[in-house]
């Protein structure tokens, strides 16, 4: 931890304290904080090339196992515990839980202490119903990091922002706000198919109270709609669980819910009539629900409904962690069980993404009259940019799609904070109502644009950053092949789309004349609101700047995952035609740790013997070597070609045969 | 044929005559009097029944509660009805009802019929003798109060309830304004211990007040 | 005791369809329970019958004893309902009891 | 010269870090703290910043100069290596290209070119500071005009002195960004906010074709960096089919018959052109800029004269040996050119506001840079963007102190700048009218004016110059192409010398048309009011500006006048083109002088006199010496053709019906479909149906007990149906059907059953037997049928059949259509039962 940052984010504190013009010394002193904490952070988060070359199998001692359980079971309680408090003083329900997100954010930044080397890190199981093989396993990598402090990160502000606007029931929007926070915590880390089953749907009841208690006009229609809208993707998914369970445990006669030997199933993929194969049904049941949740083109008309109803705080959270989930689980678990699937119909799948996500949700968008619906219809374009990265497949496509997840998360939270603003001057968000409202409330504007111009893509915001890995990748890659060109060319398109609706709006509520009387004496963004913004603001412009922070701990494990899901759907995809176990050897030995029968210790002599020696080559590959990117390239692509030589002669084992 | 079993034969038609007559007057009568006499006579064939299956304990307590004391009741409640208890000549959709109950009985019977197939084989083996005593009280109390002693008491506490429940309910709302207040002596007459005899009587006292407060 | 057991059943099972008969098309509430009445006067004649089957115990006849002692105070509570009913509703036609529907 | 070098080697220069850092730091702290320094403090950090960026500039290209002198001194240097100070701050991320990673790096660099477009940016900036501190002097938003200029400035740098297409791309939007906030200036009027809009958005369609370019050049040359790139020429030298796209099914009417074939270098140079037209406001995109003329005049100035526009033509001449390998893609950047300098000029003549003129002058004159830097002379090209730079920045504020002038009488916006309301201005404003007829001869190209040699130059390399294709089957321009450009060029520029002079004497000369001059008259504030209305208005007489507006006036006009002197190739003084050489010399390798034309040079300068002596004269004999006359009869002779030249051709208006129009439609039905189809179908169908099932059901509620006890009935007698009749199911293990070939049938277990098995069709015999399973065994590719027969305790029978056969992998089973389908499934269904269970025995 050199000092050598600390010097400009403290120049930038001080600079950030004499900045408001008339604020509160206790406004101040919180933006101060807030700067100097979060550009010192780049300077301790720089990456000095230790990621890559730190040995895979280095002690992690270092990794507290229990953290992990910590992130996810102290918001959930702090949350039951909030709930027995006297409810008629506000100003402690506020305190513990200012308090619990501190706690819990300070304990997610550990995670970022550690080097991400491809494999699982804070890795801890625990046997808990060990009739159906179902372990609380929990563990996180190089893509879920981010995301968990994303959600730490956002969820805080949120809370802080609608406890200025939210006057009734303190509790249990206290208590709501806490167990969001620890499902979504959960559902990102979860290993197991069944506990993450059970924090996909936990997540679901703290947003459905919140549309529903606090929420606009129609505010029972909206949360039923949304709750129905995920629950019948998410029934499916469990079917689809479980008929993979089922699947495994005829091939290994063993239970169990676990990813890593989930991933191990081949289901049988084509008879004749496509949509009868085992694998398509399961991979579409799966993404059914993780596409309801992005949400993707036809299954995305409960976003805008639940948006416009959901109070400022619900419509952070909701756009800023709960839509990431969705693409995240498709990363996972989608690409991950199902890599032949998802591979054959990532061309189509990205035309989807790209004409029903970014042009369709851009073109609603222009259309829409109420600044929320406007935003939600540019959160669909926005996640569209994300799936077409993962449908790319290509790691800078991979990553650009995480970083553009977390982007997202800041603009649009930002967004709807900035909205919430004015709801709460003028009690409406029809854009109709305002008119050069920049006269009165310059502050505001001026954070406005600059949060416009990252959700737009400017560069050196946040928001170019990903659209650009996003759109070379997608150039890039191999699974969309012809197709690639052309998403790529709609998708750069869909960046003129946004500059039309996002500054179509900015023109009518900013600039102008100012016609409508109400607005004239608008005061300007209170210092309270602003220090809740400015945490977003600073986050868009350094990640604007400095991405690598955050692409050197992604790119270990985007390498070898992408990898993983290449050479398991090798460029000829031979189809199973019958349920089959691949082999251990075929996935990289970090990736098994901690896989179920590895501890059982029972697997055949045969997959024994090809461990070793997959394990020695992997980890010549990976022995420790300098950082230049011309041998980086050439171990890449010689341990791709021999993985894929293996893959060849991989002798057709017996349908349900004993691999 | 021995005369013996001449004379079982001529026995058993009689109360099998006795009980579907009953049955059939029970069912098809306009007036529910003569129901509940078709309902008596129902019961005394089923009692000769008995008594042919060497059941005379069960015999003894068909005569007893069934025709002393339900056929009673009915026949309270009825009295107590008086001509509302008439069932309006209920006329209307007369021909889909007759068609059904047409059908039904037909469909019993061939189910009747197919059992008798299937026993046929095996009813032609004879009956088996009969211990001695088999079916007086004795043998009936010693397997009541040895084997059956739980049902036994579950009956007794349910027929309690029973009682209670019909109560409550036969004397509907209380301090009907209307009427001077009723003295209460009268009121806690009908509480009697719970045994299986003495209950029908009571059951009765119950419709009884009932019926005075109509 | 010479006459085979299936005259009894036949015996019953038309009891019995009567019974149900009367259930199911009379509109007297009356009628209705003494159709009841019936109907566990049949399954009491099999028990006994099938018991003089297979005589080694008093199985069937306890059971019938015990569906005597449940008649009664079936009929008893039947009746005080009936009562209430046409306290409440004049009438003892079951078409009107049609208080479930809602 | 010495330390300095010492102090920032040529590899980390981080001078450059400085001369970026000034303009921002200044944006900022006008900006942030603008309002608590008031306008002098604002005036001196502004004015300050850009002054000590520009002082660095000048050492930095000091330092290059020095560096590049001392290899090649004197004449004809020769082809050294490109001098090129790097300094790279952090690496901004990576990206996967074709075969390898792609790092994209935060870094800039300074060569001759990028030297030289810095110093224009810088000096002109500060020049345009220093004139806008008084001409916005009495503006609420002072503070905030400065920010946004010196924010424009850093853009700008950052543009030019990014040594990755990255970087430029960040400077590109940066610049756009700038250009939106400065338009839209004074946004309390909707029309100025939506000019900014619309630049933007416009701007916003460039970037979408820099985005594609940049994806592909990742792709293909897998790298960004300019020096990488120019040596990576090999990689990119390959063809792509671009139409039809292989695996989309295509309407036959679409295929073409051989598949359209594209060069890398065409597809990435024409992407960029699309950028290049996007910020250099070429023909199609080009709408944008005439309405910009809503900001402030300096920010047109600076922005619509100076730097902004030209960026289009630094990055065709940045990425020149991108552009010269594909001659398609120069021919389409060359005719553009030519187009747009004819067709900005045609719509010149008509327009009466001074700022319109001189925006769509703007625009011809970008059309004459792509000519140049089309046809392959880039060094040309870009020389006329400096000469441009300097005479067009000096009729944009000599436009902007007659603004003011009249500005204190006229106060609304469009009168103040209306030519009609000025004339005779020569007496009032002598310093603004010598400014403006100098810049005025310049852009007309009066002989030995910068004008004059570099339009010049630039429509002899067009007429000259051809380009070569570097591989065989490459597209190359027909030979008259060349001769083509230069004649619309001609035309174009007398166009433009007629609408420079009409312009100069429409405004300066003739009797004063503002207001009637009233001898000492004090201009007090009452006087405002009443000046609004139709009556004859009276002021004091226009006065010339102060001395912060007309310094920069006299030192921009004599750039006009003597700039020409530095490429001027008649008097073989190209010092300039010599200090270029080493950028350009990989491009013009490619370019071949057609034979005979350099002797054509002389009478080339002939023509180009003549021109300007035809338009001025012929705008002194229409406006000064007829006074308008012969114009409004030429109105009155052709008035439509008039009315649509003043109206622009009505582009906008084109556009507005087609492009908005589409996108307008497009978004109406996806919200349509959005409302109705989607939300429809999903969530009101949906909903509909399950009301109509449980409508459906509560109607069997009917509350009657005896209902009830109906159906309890029904279920009883169906569940007795069902356990009285007979089933005969079996369950075939076909396991080992395809190895050994013996199938077992077991059948299903029921109360009482007993079986009885026939294979094919023999006849049922035998009596029922218990045994419930069967198996046969069955040759290659041979179908047999097995027949099983039920009886239930009450004698009911049922019977199926069951067809197996054994595949043996060439689906023979499935060749004889009559042995049914090759997966044994019960054949029959559940024939009713044999006999009606009342039936008798067996």
């Amino acid at each position: 931890m050199s000092l050598a940052p600390v010097i400009p984010a403290l120049l930038a504190a001080a600079v950030a304290y004499v900045m408001p013009r008339k604020a509160a010394t206790k406004h101040r002193i919180g933006l101060a904080a807030v700067t100097f904490f979060l550009l010192a952070s780049v300077g301790w988060l720089w990456p000095d090339g230790t990621q890559a070359v730190a040995k895979p199998d280095a002690p992690t001692s270092t990794e507290w196992p229990y953290l992990l359980d910590f992130l996810i079971g102290f918001p959930i309680v702090a949350g039951l515990f909030v709930l027995f408090l006297p409810r008629q003083m506000p100003s402690l329900l506020r305190g513990v839980t200012y308090a619990v997100f501190a706690v819990s954010f300070v304990a997610s930044l550990a995670l970022l202490a550690v080097p991400m080397t491809p494999g699982w890190h804070f890795q801890h199981i625990v046997p808990w119903i060990e009739s159906a093989g179902i372990r609380w396993h929990v563990a996180t990598d190089g893509i879920s990091v981010w995301l968990i402090v994303l959600t730490t990160f956002t969820t805080p502000i949120a809370a802080f922002a609608s406890f200025g606007s939210i006057k009734s029931r303190h509790k249990e929007l206290c208590a709501a706000f806490l167990m969001l926070q620890g499902a979504m915590i959960g559902a990102f880390v979860a290993l197991d198919l069944f506990v993450f089953y059970v924090f996909w749907e936990l997540m679901l009841v703290p947003m459905f109270l919140m549309i529903g208690i606090w929420g606009g006009a129609e505010k029972i229609k909206a949360s039923v709609k949304f709750f129905l809208f995920t629950m019948t993707g998410s029934v499916l998914m469990l079917g689809a669980m479980l008929y993979l369970v089922w699947t495994h445990h005829e091939l290994t006669s063993q239970w169990t819910f676990d990813y890593l030997a989930l991933s191990r199933v081949v289901l049988p993929d084509t008879q004749k009539p496509v949509v009868m194969s085992a694998q398509f049904l399961c991979w579409f049941a799966f993404s059914l629900a993780f596409f309801i949740k992005v949400p993707m083109w036809p299954l995305h008309t409960w976003l805008p409904d639940a948006h416009v109803q959901a109070p400022t705080g619900g419509s952070v959270v909701l756009a800023a962690v709960m839509l990431k989930l969705g693409t995240y689980a498709y990363l996972r678990f989608s690409m991950g069980l199902f890599p032949f699937r998802s591979a054959i119909l990532a061309g189509n799948l990205g035309a989807f993404a790209v004409i029903g996500g970014i042009l369709y949700g851009a073109l609603c968008a222009w259309k829409q009259d109420d600044i929320k619906k406007l935003v939600a219809y540019s959160s669909v374009a926005h996640l569209g940019f994300v799936m077409l990265g993962l449908f790319g497949a290509t790691p800078s496509g991979i990553q650009g799609a995480i970083l553009q997840m977390v982007n997202h998360g800041l603009a649009t939270g930002a967004l709807f904070l900035l909205v919430g603003v004015l709801y709460d001057r003028r009690h409406t968000r029809e854009v109709s109502e305002f008119g050069g409202i920049a006269k009165v409330m310059p502050v505001y504007t001026v954070l406005f644009l600059i949060v416009t111009m990252a959700s737009i893509g400017v560069p050196g915001t946040n928001g170019f950053v990903g659209e650009f890995m996003v759109i070379a990748g997608t150039f890039v890659s191999k699974r969309l092949n012809q197709f690639g060109a052309i998403e790529a060319i709609g998708a750069a398109f869909g960046v003129i789309l946004a500059a039309v609706y996002m500054l179509g709006m900015v023109q009518k509520v900013f600039f102008g004349p100012l016609s409508n009387p109400k607005n004239k004496h608008l005061d300007d963004i209170t210092p309270r609101e602003a220090l809740a913004v400015a945490p977003l603001v600073i986050m868009i412009f350094v990640i604007g700047f400095f991405p690598s922070i955050m692409t050197d701990r992604m790119r270990p494990a985007v390498e070898s995952y992408q990898q993983q899901f290449v050479h398991l759907f090798s460029d000829t995809p031979e189809t199973p035609l019958a349920a089959r176990l691949l082999p251990r050897d075929m996935f990289p030995p970090s990736f098994l740790v901690g896989a179920p029968d590895a501890e059982a210790g029972g697997p055949s002599a045969v997959t024994e013997a090809a461990t070793k020696t997959a394990a020695a080559p992997a980890k010549a590959a990976e022995a420790p070597k300098p950082r230049s990117d011309e041998d980086t390239n050439r171990a890449r692509a010689a341990r791709n070609e021999e993985i894929m030589q293996k893959f060849k002669n991989l002798p057709l084992r017996k349908a349900g045969g004993e691999p | 044929m021995t005369n013996m079993q001449l004379v079982e034969r001529v026995f058993f038609a009689l109360a099998a005559l006795l009980t579907l007559g009953g049955a059939i007057a029970t069912v098809a009568a306009r007036r529910p009097i003569r129901g509940a006499m078709g309902l008596l006579t129902t019961i005394l064939g089923i009692c000769g029944c008995y008594l042919l299956l060497h059941a005379e304990f069960l015999a003894t307590i068909q005569l007893i509660v069934y025709a002393g004391a339900v056929v009673i009741l009915f026949i309270f409640v009825v009295m107590l009805l008086g001509s509302s208890a008439e069932s309006p000549a209920d006329g209307s959709a007369a021909l889909p009802r007759y068609l059904a109950a047409g059908v039904f009985v037909a469909c019993v019977l061939g189910a009747g019929t197919l059992m008798l197939r299937v026993s046929a084989d095996r009813g032609k083996a004879a009956v088996p003798a009969v211990a001695e005593h088999f079916g007086t009280i004795e043998k009936i109390g010693r397997e009541l109060f040895t084997e059956k002693v739980i049902p036994f008491e579950l009956t007794g506490a349910l027929l309690l309830v029973a009682v209670v429940g019909a109560l409550a309910v036969g004397r509907g709302k209380q301090a009907d304004p209307t009427l001077e207040p009723a003295d209460p002596s009268t009121q806690d007459g009908g509480k009697g211990e719970g045994s299986a005899i003495t209950e029908a009587t009571t059951a009765g006292a119950a419709s009884a007040h009932a019926g005075d407060r109509a | 005791m010479t006459i085979p057991i299936h005259y009894f059943l036949v015996l019953a099972a038309a009891l019995f369809a009567t019974g149900a008969v009367g259930f199911l098309l009379r509109r007297n509430l009356l009628v209705l329970l003494m159709s009841i009445e019936l109907m566990l006067n049949a399954v009491n004649l099999t028990l006994v019958a099938f018991n003089r089957l297979h005589p080694q115990n008093h199985g069937g006849q306890v059971l019938a004893f015990f569906v005597i002692a449940i008649a009664a105070a079936e009929a008893a509570v039947g009746l005080a309902i009936v009562l209430a009913y046409f306290r409440l509703r004049g009438t003892v036609r079951s078409d009107e009891a049609t208080a479930l529907k809602h | 010269m010495e330390q300095l070098r010492t102090q920032f080697p040529a590899d980390d220069f981080s001078l450059l870090a400085l001369v970026l850092l000034l303009p921002l730091v200044g944006a900022f702290v006008c900006g942030v703290f603008g309002k608590r320094l008031g306008k002098e403090g604002v005036r001196t950090m502004a004015l300050s910043a850009v002054g000590g960026s520009f002082v660095l500039c000048l050492a930095a290209f000091a330092m290059l100069t020095s560096a590049g002198g001392a290899h090649g001194a004197g004449h004809g240097g020769g082809g050294h290596a490109v001098t090129r100070f790097t300094w790279t701050a952090w690496r901004w991320f990576t990206i996967d290209g074709g075969t390898s990673t792609v790092p994209i790096d935060v870094a800039f660099s300074v060569d001759p070119l990028s030297g030289v477009m810095m110093l224009v940016v810088t000096g002109v900036g500060f020049l345009i500071h220093l004139y806008s501190s008084e001409y916005m002097s009495k503006d609420p938003g002072y503070y905030r005009f400065f920010a946004y200029l010196n924010l424009f400035v850093f853009s700008m740098l950052v543009l030019i002195l990014g040594d990755n297409l990255a970087v430029l791309f960040v400077g590109w939007e940066g610049v756009g960004l700038c250009s939106y906030l400065l338009i839209g200036f004074w946004f309390g009027e909707d029309r100025k906010a939506s000019a900014g809009k619309k630049a933007f958005i416009t701007n916003r369609i460039g970037d979408f074709g820099l985005l594609v370019a940049m994806a592909m050049l990742v792709y293909y040359a897998g790298t960004l960096r300019f020096s990488t790139l120019e040596t990576s020429q090999s990689a990119l030298s390959q063809m792509r089919t671009v139409w039809p796209i292989p695996g989309l099914e295509l309407p036959s009417w679409l295929i073409p018959a051989q598949p359209i074939r594209a060069s890398v270098p065409t597809l990435v140079a024409l992407a960029l052109f699309v950028g290049c037209m996007g910020k250099s406001a070429q023909l199609p995109l080009y709408v944008w800029l005439p309405d910009a003329m809503a900001g402030p005049t300096p920010v047109s100035a600076l922005i619509h004269a100076a730097t902004m526009v030209t960026a289009g033509i630094y990055l065709v001449a940045r990425t020149s040996f991108l552009f010269v390998l594909s001659p398609f893609a120069m021919a389409v950047v060359a005719g553009t050119g030519a187009l747009t300098a004819l067709f900005a000029a045609s719509i010149a003549f008509a327009q009466t506001d001074l700022k319109k003129v001189l925006a769509y002058s703007t625009v011809s004159q970008l059309g004459y840079m792509f000519v140049g830097v089309g046809s392959g002379a880039f060094a040309a090209g870009f020389f006329h963007v400096l000469t441009h730079a300097f005479f067009k920045g000096c009729l944009f504020l000599c436009a902007g102190s007659v603004i003011h002038a009249m500005h204190h009488v006229i106060h609304d916006e469009e009168g103040s700048q209306d030519m009609r309301n000025m004339g005779g201005l020569r007496k009032h404003m002598p310093i603004t009218h010598a400014t403006f007829l100098i810049s005025c001869l310049a852009i007309a190209g009066c002989p030995m004016t910068s004008g004059f040699f570099s339009k010049d130059e630039v429509l002899f390399k067009a007429f000259s110059s051809q380009i070569a294709a570097t591989q065989p089957g490459l597209w190359v321009a027909p030979a008259w192409y060349g001769q083509a450009i230069y004649a619309l060029g001609v035309l174009g520029a007398v166009c433009t010398a007629f609408y420079m002079f009409r312009a100069y004497f429409l405004t300066f000369w003739g009797d004063f048309r503002g207001w009637t001059i009233v001898k000492g008259h004090v201009a007090h504030h009452g006087d405002d009011e009443h000046a609004h209305g139709e009556g004859p208005r009276e002021g004091a007489a226009p006065h010339e500006s102060p001395w912060q507006m007309t310094l920069p006036l006299a030192v921009l006009a004599f750039f006009a006048l003597f700039g020409g002197l530095v490429y001027a190739e008649p008097l073989h003084l190209t010092a300039l083109e010599r200090f270029w050489h080493p950028v350009f010399a990989s491009a013009s390798t490619h370019v071949v002088e057609r034979a005979g034309a350099h002797a054509m040079m002389w009478p080339l300068l002939g023509v180009g006199a003549t021109v300007f002596a035809v338009g001025a004269g012929g705008a002194y004999y229409v406006y000064a010496q007829q006074g308008g006359k012969p114009a409004e009869a030429f109105v009155a002779a052709a008035p439509s053709l008039h009315r649509i030249v003043r109206d622009k051709w009505r582009v906008d208006e084109f556009y507005e019906a087609t492009v908005l129009g589409f996108i307008d439609a497009m978004g109406d039905t996806a919200v349509a479909i959005d409302k109705w189809l989607i939300d429809g179908v999903i969530a009101r169908l949906t909903a509909a149906v399950t009301q109509l099932f449980g409508a459906g059901l509560r109607l069997l509620q009917t509350g009657r007990v005896q209902v009830y006890a109906a159906g309890m009935v029904l279920g009883v007698a169906g569940l007795g149906w069902f356990i009285l009749t007979p089933h005969a199911e079996a369950e075939i293990d076909s396991s080992k059907l395809r190895s050994s070939g013996d199938v077992t049938f077991t059948a299903a277990p029921g109360h009482g059953y007993s079986y009885r098995w026939a294979e094919g069709e023999a006849a049922q015999s035998g009596d029922f037997t218990a045994a419930a399973t069967f198996s046969t065994k069955l040759e290659r590719c041979q179908t047999k049928q097995v027949r099983l027969e039920v009886r239930n305790v009450f004698g009911g029978t049922t019977e199926t059949s069951f067809t197996t056969c054994r595949e043996m992998g060439n689906d023979c089973c499935t060749a004889k259509p009559a042995a049914g389908d090759a997966t044994a499934r019960p054949q029959t269904p559940l024939q009713a039962p044999a006999r009606a269970p009342m039936g008798g025995t067996p």
